[in-house]
């Protein structure tokens, strides 16, 4: 039943990835899409989806949008300026690597955080603690070097935002 | 000008593959690790079908050999002229026929070569061929 | 001293190698049978092929498709595909000797790698093979076919063993023998579309050919080209060339993720069902 | 238009100035990993120089094969295998062998 | 019609812009040769991957052939998965656990 | 209103390219300037988000204007937009098992660093068992 049910939750997601990736968009295009959607996730769906229920709340993905524009244009220039200009005067950095801790509960969550820090320019997540929900981030010019005041400068915006879209 | 240009850049582009296929077999004939011949043995293959294609290639080119626009419902009929435009302008077909079978049957008898040297190496615990030798005849090496 | 004259009989060798072989191509050049540079005008062979694969007034030499490479790869050149691809099935056959006794039906490691490497390869797993269907299934209108997809999808059974451990895959029920099955019911697919017309042919009475896609005037039995669905329009499906695709596609995908999947288990496990020493 | 046919068969040449260097590169390499991972960049500079030649399908097949498989093999021999490669061997080992 | 500039005009953008990939490449290549450790060189692969696969859509848009496009989303995941294999290498020697 | 909207598109697109060019040569200028891996995976993540993700976007918005095209603009611009999304979520990833494994394995450390708590974690785990 559960499976039936990620299977589903999958068709919409994996049919949309089908067609824009086909680039053609007729009916009978739109119907091969679902049948290798459901055969795809009737190979892989249980392992990719825990909890289906959270796939066909709306409020979770008006806040993955809301997250993903103001992600890709403030955030990143901010940081891709910051290193900008540690390229043109690579005298002023300031690296090493701090410890930040996360609060959410589910795998994705941490994921987002994760990926948001990795891809944010002047931090990088080198090492991932799953038991004591700890990440070792590479920053390249340190503020805080304290666990708490770290976490304040580099992750509490993604951490905000991904504890709503996905716990 | 523009035709000396030509033959210049093509000049150079030969002889860069030529080089490779020098490069390849000189180290396939030379270096003693199985692996490591095992890797040239893959460039040198796909060298020789990157040459295959390149015999291909014609002068006003940049067109692939496939005839644009058709999707599964969307199939018009092509009359005569937009065929010749479409055949005047795409590169030469057959090489590349050749060459796609040509990279997967590369690639599962270089599998089976593989596990041919994983086997080896379960046997006589080395993969160098000056080593192996000495192991399989039980006399000294190449001296 | 030694590691000297070594380097210097090295540098003398490739210099003799790569003059004897620029010796061959100009001589190559010289008769003509490959042209610096690249030539202007089409060979014979390749302008039939690329005028006739989509010609509809000339349904005689033509294979319902715009896309040239498999046109010439399933249908006017299918037989030597077909035997490739059995060579290809041999190969995968004698890697299998690495695991003469090998058990399936325990538990596998599913260690695999860091939290994040995990998520986002299970994601990925799961779209790529979306990606490689859409690749064969239009195989015979854009670039792509049996073969791509086929290794695409490899690809993302790799990443999975990769990042997951092969465990994810094994414990999911992807054992050797259903790998196999795959791979050979792919084979058997390829087989029974090449031997349709033969025999219907046989059947009728009439001449027809082994991988025998359209009709022609000598042979005069085919698998026709368009579909009218309701409601859906007029699908384009060019004959064999989309059940070839997808035969292929399952082949070379089963036949790929074996390989991986056996030269991928752990040491032990190998040790265990190779019986070496 | 932007590309004439000339300016595709500088990019040609570039893309293989490419491929003839990693080749050199592995040829030397000592370390077999080193090898496999400068394999893997001649890979993607052939896949460059097959869409220079207009060919899709092919650049579809080898850059799965060339940077994906080949690369993936490889380190599953050398990662089940020896990973250096010696130039000179110690004559004691061949006696004792 | 007035509101976007003529075609050429777009294609002399893209074909600048093309021009800065095409250098950025040169310099990553050279990363590839000389990075000094094994992790260098495939990052400085991994990257030369992406900026090639923008390379290549670019290109296929300026040479008016847009089926020569199909490349580029494979050249970007397949150096995801040489990534995967490295690390996969230097943490544990043993690939498929 | 159509054409406003056309307009709109067109532009972002092709300011994103041409910022992407020039993002991912400094980005390449940076992964040669750079002293050390751990210092060249920020230079990375510049080529691949700046460099990367923006111009596969741009190019995909540029190409839904380019009428010439006829339908095979859809192609190209899935392409672009699938890429794009591909990219957005594997290249930190890569980014991140690179990192974990060569500081794991001991090949790089990052030197010199203000602090590595990394490391200091790990010769803790070390020292109690």
């Amino acid at each position: 039943m559960n499976k039936a049910l990620a299977v589903l939750g999958l068709i919409i997601p994996l049919t949309l990835l089908y067609i824009i990736y086909t680039g053609s968009y007729s009916l009978f295009e739109l119907l091969l899409g679902v049948i290798v959607a459901i055969i795809v996730g009737y190979l892989f769906a249980d392992a990719v989806v825990k909890h289906p229920g959270k796939i066909y709340n709306p409020i979770r993905w008006f806040w993955l949008l809301i997250y993903g524009l103001y992600y890709l244009t403030i955030i990143e220039a901010k940081a891709h300026w910051g290193v900008i200009k540690l390229i043109i005067n690579p005298k002023k950095m300031n690296p090493g690597i701090v410890r930040i801790p996360y609060y959410v509960k589910t795998d994705y969550a941490a994921v987002t955080i994760a990926n948001s820090i990795t891809n944010t320019p002047g931090t990088v997540v080198v090492d991932i603690d799953e038991k004591n929900k700890k990440m070792y981030v590479h920053w390249i010019k340190i503020i805080d070097t304290t666990d708490e005041g770290a976490r304040k400068h580099v992750s509490e915006t993604f951490e905000k935002y991904a504890s709503k879209i996905f716990d | 000008m523009d035709a000396f240009w030509n033959v210049f850049l093509w000049g150079y582009i030969y002889s860069t593959v030529i080089a490779i296929i020098a490069l390849t077999v000189y180290g396939m004939a030379t270096r003693p690790h199985l692996v490591k011949k095992l890797i040239l043995l893959s460039i040198l293959s796909d060298t020789a079908n990157l040459l295959a294609v390149m015999i291909g290639m014609r002068k006003g080119f940049i067109k692939p050999p496939v005839f644009p626009g058709i999707s599964y419902t969307n199939h018009p009929v092509a009359n005569t002229t937009q065929l010749a435009k479409f055949a005047d302008t795409a590169v030469d077909p057959v090489p590349q026929v050749l060459v796609v079978t040509a990279i997967v049957i590369g690639l599962a008898v270089l599998v089976f070569l593989g596990y041919v040297l994983i086997l080896l190496y379960q046997k006589y615990g080395t993969l160098d061929v000056r080593l192996l030798e000495a192991k399989i005849t039980g006399k000294g090496g190449k001296k | 001293m030694a590691e000297k004259t070594g380097s210097l009989r090295d540098i003398s060798l490739a210099v003799l190698a790569s003059l004897i072989i620029i010796l061959f191509a100009i001589a190559l050049v010289n008769t003509m049978t490959i042209s610096i540079p690249p030539q202007e005008q089409h060979r014979w062979l390749s302008w039939e092929f690329l005028t006739s694969t989509y010609n509809w007034a000339v349904k005689k030499t033509w294979a319902a498709s715009p896309e040239v490479v498999t046109s010439v790869l399933w249908d006017y050149r299918g037989l030597d595909t077909v035997y490739e691809t059995s060579v290809f099935f041999l190969a995968i056959i004698g890697g299998l000797m690495l695991v003469r006794n090998y058990h399936p039906g325990k538990k596998y490691s599913e260690k695999g790698m860091s939290l994040i490497a995990r998520t986002i390869t299970k994601i990925t797993v799961v779209s790529v093979p979306v990606v490689a269907a859409s690749v064969a299934l239009h195989g015979h209108l854009t670039p792509g076919g049996g073969f791509q997809g086929g290794s695409i999808f490899a690809v993302a059974s790799l990443l999975a063993i990769v990042a997951l451990g092969s465990g994810f895959l094994l414990n999911r029920g992807w054992s050797k023998s259903r790998l196999l099955g795959f791979r050979t019911l792919g084979l058997i697919i390829i087989a029974s579309v090449a031997l349709t017309l033969p025999v219907i042919g046989l059947l009728d009475g009439v001449k027809a050919y082994v991988i025998q896609n359209q009709y022609k005037p000598w042979a005069p039995v085919s698998f026709g080209y368009t579909a009218n669905i309701p409601f859906l329009g007029i699908i384009l499906y060019s004959g064999t060339l989309v059940f070839l695709n997808l035969a292929e596609f399952l082949a070379v995908s089963a036949g790929l993720s074996l390989a991986f999947l056996i030269i991928s288990l752990p040491r032990e496990e190998l040790k265990k069902s190779g019986g070496i020493e | 238009m932007a590309f004439e046919p000339p300016l595709c068969y500088i990019l040609l040449a570039l893309f293989m100035t490419y491929a003839l260097i990693l080749t050199y590169k592995t040829l030397v390499a000592r370390d077999l990993v080193k090898a496999i991972i400068y394999s893997a960049g001649q890979a993607v500079a052939y896949t460059l120089a097959l869409v220079m030649m207009a060919a899709p399908d092919l650049v579809l097949a080898y850059v799965a094969v060339g940077v994906g498989m080949y690369t993936a093999l490889f380190l599953f021999v050398v990662s089940r295998t020896e990973r250096y490669e010696q130039e000179k061997i110690e004559r004691g080992v061949e006696e004792s062998g | 019609m007035g509101l976007i500039p003529p075609i050429e005009t777009t294609y002399t953008l893209l074909g600048f812009a093309t021009g800065l990939f095409i250098l950025a490449s040169i310099f990553y290549f050279i990363r590839v040769v000389k990075g000094p450790t094994l992790p260098d060189i495939v990052l400085a692969i991994d990257v030369l991957s992406y900026d090639l696969a923008v390379f290549i859509i670019l290109f296929s848009v300026l040479c008016n052939s847009p089926l020569l496009a199909v490349g580029a989303l494979p050249l970007m995941l397949w150096a995801y998965l040489l990534d995967m294999y490295v690390a996969k290498y230097f943490m544990k020697k043993e690939l498929g656990e | 209103m159509y054409e406003l909207v056309e307009a709109i598109i067109y532009y972002v697109g092709i300011v994103m390219v041409i910022l992407g060019g020039i993002l991912d040569l400094i980005a390449s200028i940076g992964m040669n300037r750079f002293k050390n891996f751990y210092l060249r995976l920020h230079a990375a993540t510049i080529g691949s988000i700046g460099g990367g993700f923006y111009p596969l976007i741009g190019i995909g918005l540029v190409v839904l204007t380019i009428h010439s095209l006829g339908t095979m603009k859809y192609y190209v611009a899935g392409i672009a937009f699938t890429t794009a999304f591909f990219l957005l979520i594997t290249a930190p990833t890569g980014s991140h098992a690179l990192a974990q494994g060569a500081h794991r394995a001991k090949i790089v450390l990052p030197e010199p660093a203000v602090v590595n708590r990394l490391l200091e974690d790990e010769e803790k785990v070390e020292g109690g068992e």
